[in-house]
């Protein structure tokens, strides 16, 4: 039997797949618990899960730990995520360059006519500052400043969705599986995020999501991690709202 | 005298049992400081508990969880603002008022409410209260110290009222008697024998509902808000200590600074209610009044 | 004369109605709270609820499918906690009150375990994962989970337990010690039996709350999604309280979960608020039979 | 029995729940005089006691038949308010129960309810503890706790309370059953005393004391008023049989 | 006191933690025979009585000095077991109390617990209720609740139940305070009965029931042993003339 755990945003499309995977392995037995990427990777270094999910890359520090205790951390690049604002449908706002995103979120930004829109407050809604996402987001937006300490920090994507969809004060940024109709992505430096322009880097904010293993993996664990990569397995990272890797090459196609 | 061995084998047995608990509990409190001391060595323990800033991901990281110990203590002392009358006068309403023959129910009723899980109640507020919080007073947000008060006290009303109907229903009847036989209302041997001679246990009651508030970890995860920041208004957010633990502890790197932080945040949390206890103890062994007349 | 004395009774007796109505109203406004609360979870979750919803497992990404495996988890560690909690509990309690020579050390004792009854529960989660799933390395698993959620109620049973030996009438003590019979005999035979009313009250009281508990599993034993029931106590489980609180939390799909997450919560309740009414059910036939 | 009867019961039956404890009582109490009431354990004295003050009304399920009358008027009827009738006719308990308060603020309990204001409060606390011979032993502890003071003084204590009430009737239940022999004599010693000014009814169950206090002595036996005439009539050539084995210790 | 003495002590002082609660107490118990404790309350009857089967060993805090013979043995010695002490002295109390178990499990309860005559309890329980002079009354309902028999019918079960034990020397504290007129009779005709067979010592606070049932009385005062001798004796002519004030109702 195989246990997985780590990020939260890696949840549906690990969930999604060992459902279609066991469907068609019947008596294979995997478990799935989230609790973010440090849980997942520290769970992998005690050698309590098999596969520990991180939308983040490991740490220096993880790998020596790792190293001391004799776990040897190999990475595998399942799919990529594009990180988009989002706002509640009624805001006018449609896009913001990352500068004035980062001017929000340091909280020098504060009232919405200031980037175009009504005049409102704005509500800063972050994620925890230790989860996957919203260390990209502070890679990608915010580089060394810091998110003002007045900003919400919700616990996971699923709270940021739920209160931005009620909130129209409110901008927050999810990954973009989280993206539904009760939210509105914006624009980022003009460009729209999808799939195409996040493979093309126009669109400035992505990430790759990752399955960490102990040395490579073996038998089942290696078989599960060759079905997301599969065909079959990017078309569910797809449908569960992410970018695909298969859909990256074709992109690299294209652009060649 | 063989029957005197068998005693003492007895009784060694349970004396053996009670140290395991009592040994667990020790390691409980042990543990909490094997992991969380190590931040002070990065840290000095003024910066630690008064430092404002909480970034413990960024780098330089900050490691001051001032913010955090004001919104776990605004939060308390409002959800206590809003319980203790309201548990304490229900109690006085279940023990004194209420008609004998429902008395029980109530009584019952209450205690069932003591169950109902804090995952529940922070359901409650973070889907139901909030989005109405904040349509219906158009704030900028629902998740936030009066919403999480709130959940909060409609958790420790149960608590803080069972404790206190049982010392009030202690008050010796005689007590009451003596008033009624001096020609005094209902209302004032409410007022001035009852309540006073059970004030050692409704201070117990309070203590209690204030410690399950400050350690409670569900309801202000999910409803507080969690801006690490001193807030302005009631209707801020603010990330309560119990809360910054169960939502960081995933994904800090196991055995950093960061984990260390979190550990030590537990400490706080665990001196609190220590002394939140001390006081409960030391009350209640001031207002205690020997029953009875002793002669 | 008469009037003014007929006056200050007035007087009185006003304060006497004003205070009563305050009373009655918040004790109405707590009974509309908490009843306002059950009304509402009952009228959206009451839905979902069906046969399928309690015994299948779940599918498409939790939006279809049941919770079964949940369900099953949080029986697992409650009993897992019962079968912890409550003999070191009882037998802490029994020494604590019927052996220890009552004194200092004892009062400490004591403050010490209510200490730890006020500690938050995530702090209990915290010890778990340091203590059970790395150091003893049971992994995060149903042993890990059981024993941190058995000792998360171990104050709780302890308490529950001390009050219930201590209700017990010292003259029953007397009397079966005054027939010659021995201690440990006195306690089995008398004490305990006696104070069984409320030791089993406070101890389901606790396992209640042991069922009803998320953050001591989160780290320990709880996971988000397992497609089959664990097979041995080293397995993972999904649990109620958890599973509420990733599905109102994470996930891709939490508007179109939110009809399940009613259900659940309305199960999770349903279990809680049972074994609590079984509690209390037994203490009062108990204490009927039992009049001293 | 010539003097001013104070209070009157007709034909009164007193119900717990659906057991009778007292039947159909019909006795008077005299003024300014001390009526003792004995009888075995359980035969009605207490329950009869409380229902002159209306106490028994504290307890669920009770019920009265038949009239009491205090000054001529029926203290059960509709309108009449007990804590006005308990103000008139105060009652000191078998077990001493003062409030776990101060001495002082024990006196001071009743008369601040009922509006007596500050100024006159310290001289009542002094009279009544001075009426109740205790004011020696406690002048100068007034702000102590009450429940520090030993037990007959405890009990001397809840006489003053119920004196600074100024009441009418005193009732008194057992009030020296649970105190040592010095006590009693204190005690007995202040109901001569007070007997010049209120009508003391008392429950006892020590026949020596009643012979020695009161004027008239009423005997009970599971509800029924057996014997009731002056207490040396009683005591020396009782009419009824059941009397004489009682008083003489053949039972209880 | 010419009959064999089957309890002695010596010097004996008794303290509650630092207070003292009985004085040098040197006294002798005949075999068969009733021997009464008077005295005002808090004197120290209950503590002595307590004291001849261990039963304060219960009380935190309490310590004995002197000696306390027991057929010629030190009960107080190191190695004496106070369980099997407890055996032989069996006590009754004076709230009686049963067990909240069946008529026949009170009684079953002590031997089968210590083994003895574990063979045929059916007999050992009717002999013994009907020592207790309780047999006809409760021989249909021995499955029944003991909590349900009325107040002396359960001091008697009590007393059935020490006997069950067959102990040597049966202690009684105030067992018929609590009961009726009627109960009390009984259990002073138990009484009457027992002591062709036990040593039997009662406290009492009922001088007349003291006169009426005992062989020898103990006047105690204070936790001092004022004056100890023939019943008889001390009801008609004391020596000492506290003990006259007392049997005679002047003071207590
Ligand atoms: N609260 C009550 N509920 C039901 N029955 C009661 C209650 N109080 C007293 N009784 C019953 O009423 C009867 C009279 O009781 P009461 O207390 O008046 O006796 P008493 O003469 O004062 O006895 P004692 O000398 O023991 O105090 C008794 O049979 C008693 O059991
Ligand atoms: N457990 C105790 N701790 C401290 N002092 C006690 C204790 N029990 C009794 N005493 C004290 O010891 C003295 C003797 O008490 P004891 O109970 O022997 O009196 P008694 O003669 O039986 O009185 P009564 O007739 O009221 O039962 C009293 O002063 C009492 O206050
Ligand atoms: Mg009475
Ligand atoms: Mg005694």
């Amino acid at each position: 039997s195989v246990v997985i755990k780590g990020s939260t945003t890696v949840l549906p499309i690990a969930q999604a797949t060992l459902e279609a995977y066991m469907k068609a392995n019947k008596g294979v037995q995997i478990s799935l618990s989230g609790g973010g990427s440090g849980d997942g990777i520290k769970a992998l270094i005690d050698k309590s899960t098999d596969i520990a999910t991180s939308s983040r890359e490991i740490k220096r520090e993880e790998i020596a730990l790792a190293g001391s205790k004799g776990v040897k951390p190999v990475a595998h690049v399942i799919a990529y995520d594009a990180i988009i604002p989002v706002v509640n449908p009624k805001n006018k706002v449609q896009g913001l360059s990352t500068d004035q995103l980062s001017q929000i979120y340091q909280g020098k930004i504060t009232n919405w006519k200031e980037v175009g829109g009504d005049n409102l407050k704005i509500v800063v809604i972050s994620r925890d500052s230790s989860s996957g996402t919203f260390e990209s987001w502070d890679h990608f937006v915010m580089k060394k400043s810091r998110v003002a300490a007045t900003a919400q920090m919700l616990a996971s994507n699923g709270a940021i969705v739920t209160a931005i969809a009620k909130n129209k004060y409110a901008i927050g940024y999810l990954g973009m599986g989280y993206v539904n109709k009760s939210v509105k992505g914006l624009q980022v430096n003009g460009v729209t995020a999808s799939a195409q322009t996040a493979l093309s880097k126009q669109y400035p904010m992505s990430r790759e999501l990752y399955m960490y293993t102990n040395g490579e993996p073996k038998g089942e664990v290696a078989k599960f991690i060759a079905f997301i990569k599969s065909p079959k397995g990017q078309e569910i990272v797809k449908k569960e709202g992410f970018v695909p890797l298969t859909a990256f090459k074709e992109g690299k196609k294209a652009g060649k | 005298m063989n029957r005197k061995i068998k005693e003492n084998i007895i009784k060694y047995i349970f004396f053996a049992f009670a140290l395991v608990s009592i040994i667990v509990l020790g390691l409980i409190v042990l543990s909490l400081f094997r992991e969380g001391m190590p931040i002070f060595k990065l840290v000095s323990l003024s910066d630690f508990l008064l430092g404002k800033d909480w970034y413990p991901t960024s780098d330089p990281a900050s490691f001051g969880i001032f913010s955090l110990i004001v919104g776990s203590v605004i939060v308390t002392f409002l959800a206590i603002f809003i319980a203790v009358p309201l548990g304490v006068l229900s109690a006085i309403y279940i023990a004194e008022i209420a008609p004998a023959s429902i008395k029980e129910i109530f009584k019952s009723v209450i205690e069932l409410l003591a169950g109902i899980p804090s995952v529940v109640l922070g359901f409650f507020g973070m889907v139901i209260i909030a989005p109405w919080m904040q349509e219906t007073f158009d704030l900028p947000t629902g998740l936030n110290i009066i919403n999480a008060s709130v959940i909060l006290a409609i958790m420790a009303i149960p608590t803080i009222s069972s404790i206190s109907e049982d010392a009030l229903y202690a008050v010796p009847n005689e007590f009451k008697e003596a008033s009624y036989a001096l020609g005094a209302t209902r209302f004032e041997t409410i007022a001035k024998v009852i309540v006073p001679s059970a004030l050692s246990g409704i201070s117990t009651a309070v203590i209690l509902g204030i410690s399950r508030a400050i350690g409670e970890t569900m309801v202000v995860l999910m409803v507080a808000g969690g801006a690490a920041a001193i807030p302005g208004s009631i209707f801020d957010s603010v990330r309560p200590m119990p809360a910054s633990i169960a939502a960081e502890m995933g994904e800090a790197p196991f055995g950093g600074a960061h984990y260390h932080s979190l550990f030590a945040i537990g400490i706080v949390l665990f001196f609190l209610t220590l002394a939140f206890n001390l006081i409960a103890d030391y009350l209640s062994h001031k207002f205690h009044q020997s029953g009875s007349a002793t002669l | 004369m008469n009037e003014s004395i007929n006056s200050s009774m007035k007087w009185r007796y006003f304060k006497q109605t004003l205070f009563f109505g305050i009373v009655r109203l918040s004790f109405l406004i707590i009974a509309l709270a908490l009843g306002g609360l059950l009304l509402y979870i009952v009228i959206n979750g009451i839905g979902v609820i069906n046969l399928d919803f309690i015994t299948t497992m779940p599918t498409d990404s939790m939006t279809r499918g049941g919770i079964m495996p949940a369900i099953v988890g949080t029986i697992y560690l409650t009993v897992g906690a019962i079968l912890i909690g409550l003999p070191l509990g009882v037998a802490s309690a029994i020494y604590l009150t019927e052996y220890a020579v009552q004194g200092r050390m004892i009062r400490i004792i004591k403050i010490g375990i209510n200490c730890l009854a006020g500690v938050p529960s995530v702090v209990f989660g915290l010890f778990g994962l340091g203590l059970f799933v790395v150091m003893l390395k049971f992994g995060s698993s149903i042993l890990a989970g059981s024993l941190t959620l058995g000792f998360l109620i171990l104050p709780t049973i302890i308490g529950a337990a001390e009050e219930a030996l201590k209700a017990v009438p010292q003259t029953f003590r007397e009397a079966s010690l005054a027939l010659g019979v021995s201690k440990w005999q006195t306690i089995f035979r008398i004490v305990l039996p006696n104070a069984l009313p409320g030791i089993l009250t406070g101890s389901i009281l606790g396992v209640g709350r042991a069922a009803g508990e998320t953050a001591p599993i989160m780290f320990t034993a709880a996971a988000f999604f397992t497609a089959k029931l664990p097979e041995s106590i080293f397995g993972e489980v999904m649990a109620l309280p958890y599973h509420i609180y990733v599905l109102a939390t994470a996930g891709t799909h939490i508007e179109e979960t939110r009809p399940m997450q009613f259900g659940t919560v309305l199960v999770l309740i349903a279990v809680v608020l049972g074994i609590d009414l079984l509690a209390i059910i037994i203490r009062s036939r108990m204490r009927r039979n039992k009049r001293w | 029995m010539d003097a001013n009867m104070i209070i009157s019961l007709h034909n009164v039956n007193f119900y717990y729940g659906p057991s009778r404890a007292l039947n159909d009582i019909s006795m008077d109490f005299p003024e300014k005089q001390v009526t003792a009431l004995i009888g075995p354990s359980g035969c009605g004295k207490s329950t009869l006691l409380r229902l002159l003050n209306r106490m028994n009304d504290l307890i669920i399920g009770t019920r009265v038949e038949g009239k009491v009358l205090f000054e001529g008027k029926d203290i059960y009827d509709g309108h009449v308010d007990p804590v006005e009738i308990r103000r008139k006719i105060g009652m000191v308990f078998q077990k001493p129960n003062p409030f776990p308060k101060t001495i002082y603020n024990n006196i001071a309990y009743g008369p601040k309810l009922t509006g007596a204001n500050a100024g006159d409060l310290d001289a009542l606390v002094e009279q009544s503890l001075k009426q109740a011979v205790l004011w020696d032993e406690v002048k100068d502890v007034l702000n102590k706790s009450a429940m520090n003071l030993s037990g007959g003084q405890q009990q001397r204590l809840c006489i003053a309370r119920a004196l600074a009430m100024k009441p009418d009737v005193l009732l008194m239940d057992e009030p020296t059953s649970a105190l040592d022999p010095i006590s009693t004599a204190k005690i007995e010693e202040l109901i001569e005393e007070l007997k010049k000014n209120y009508t003391i009814i008392i429950v006892t169950h020590n026949m020596q004391q009643a012979a020695r206090i009161s004027d008239s002595t009423a005997f009970f036996y599971i509800g029924n008023l057996i014997e009731y005439n002056k207490t040396e009539k009683i005591f020396t050539n009782p009419d009824v049989k059941q009397t004489e084995d009682y008083i003489t210790g053949r039972f209880g």
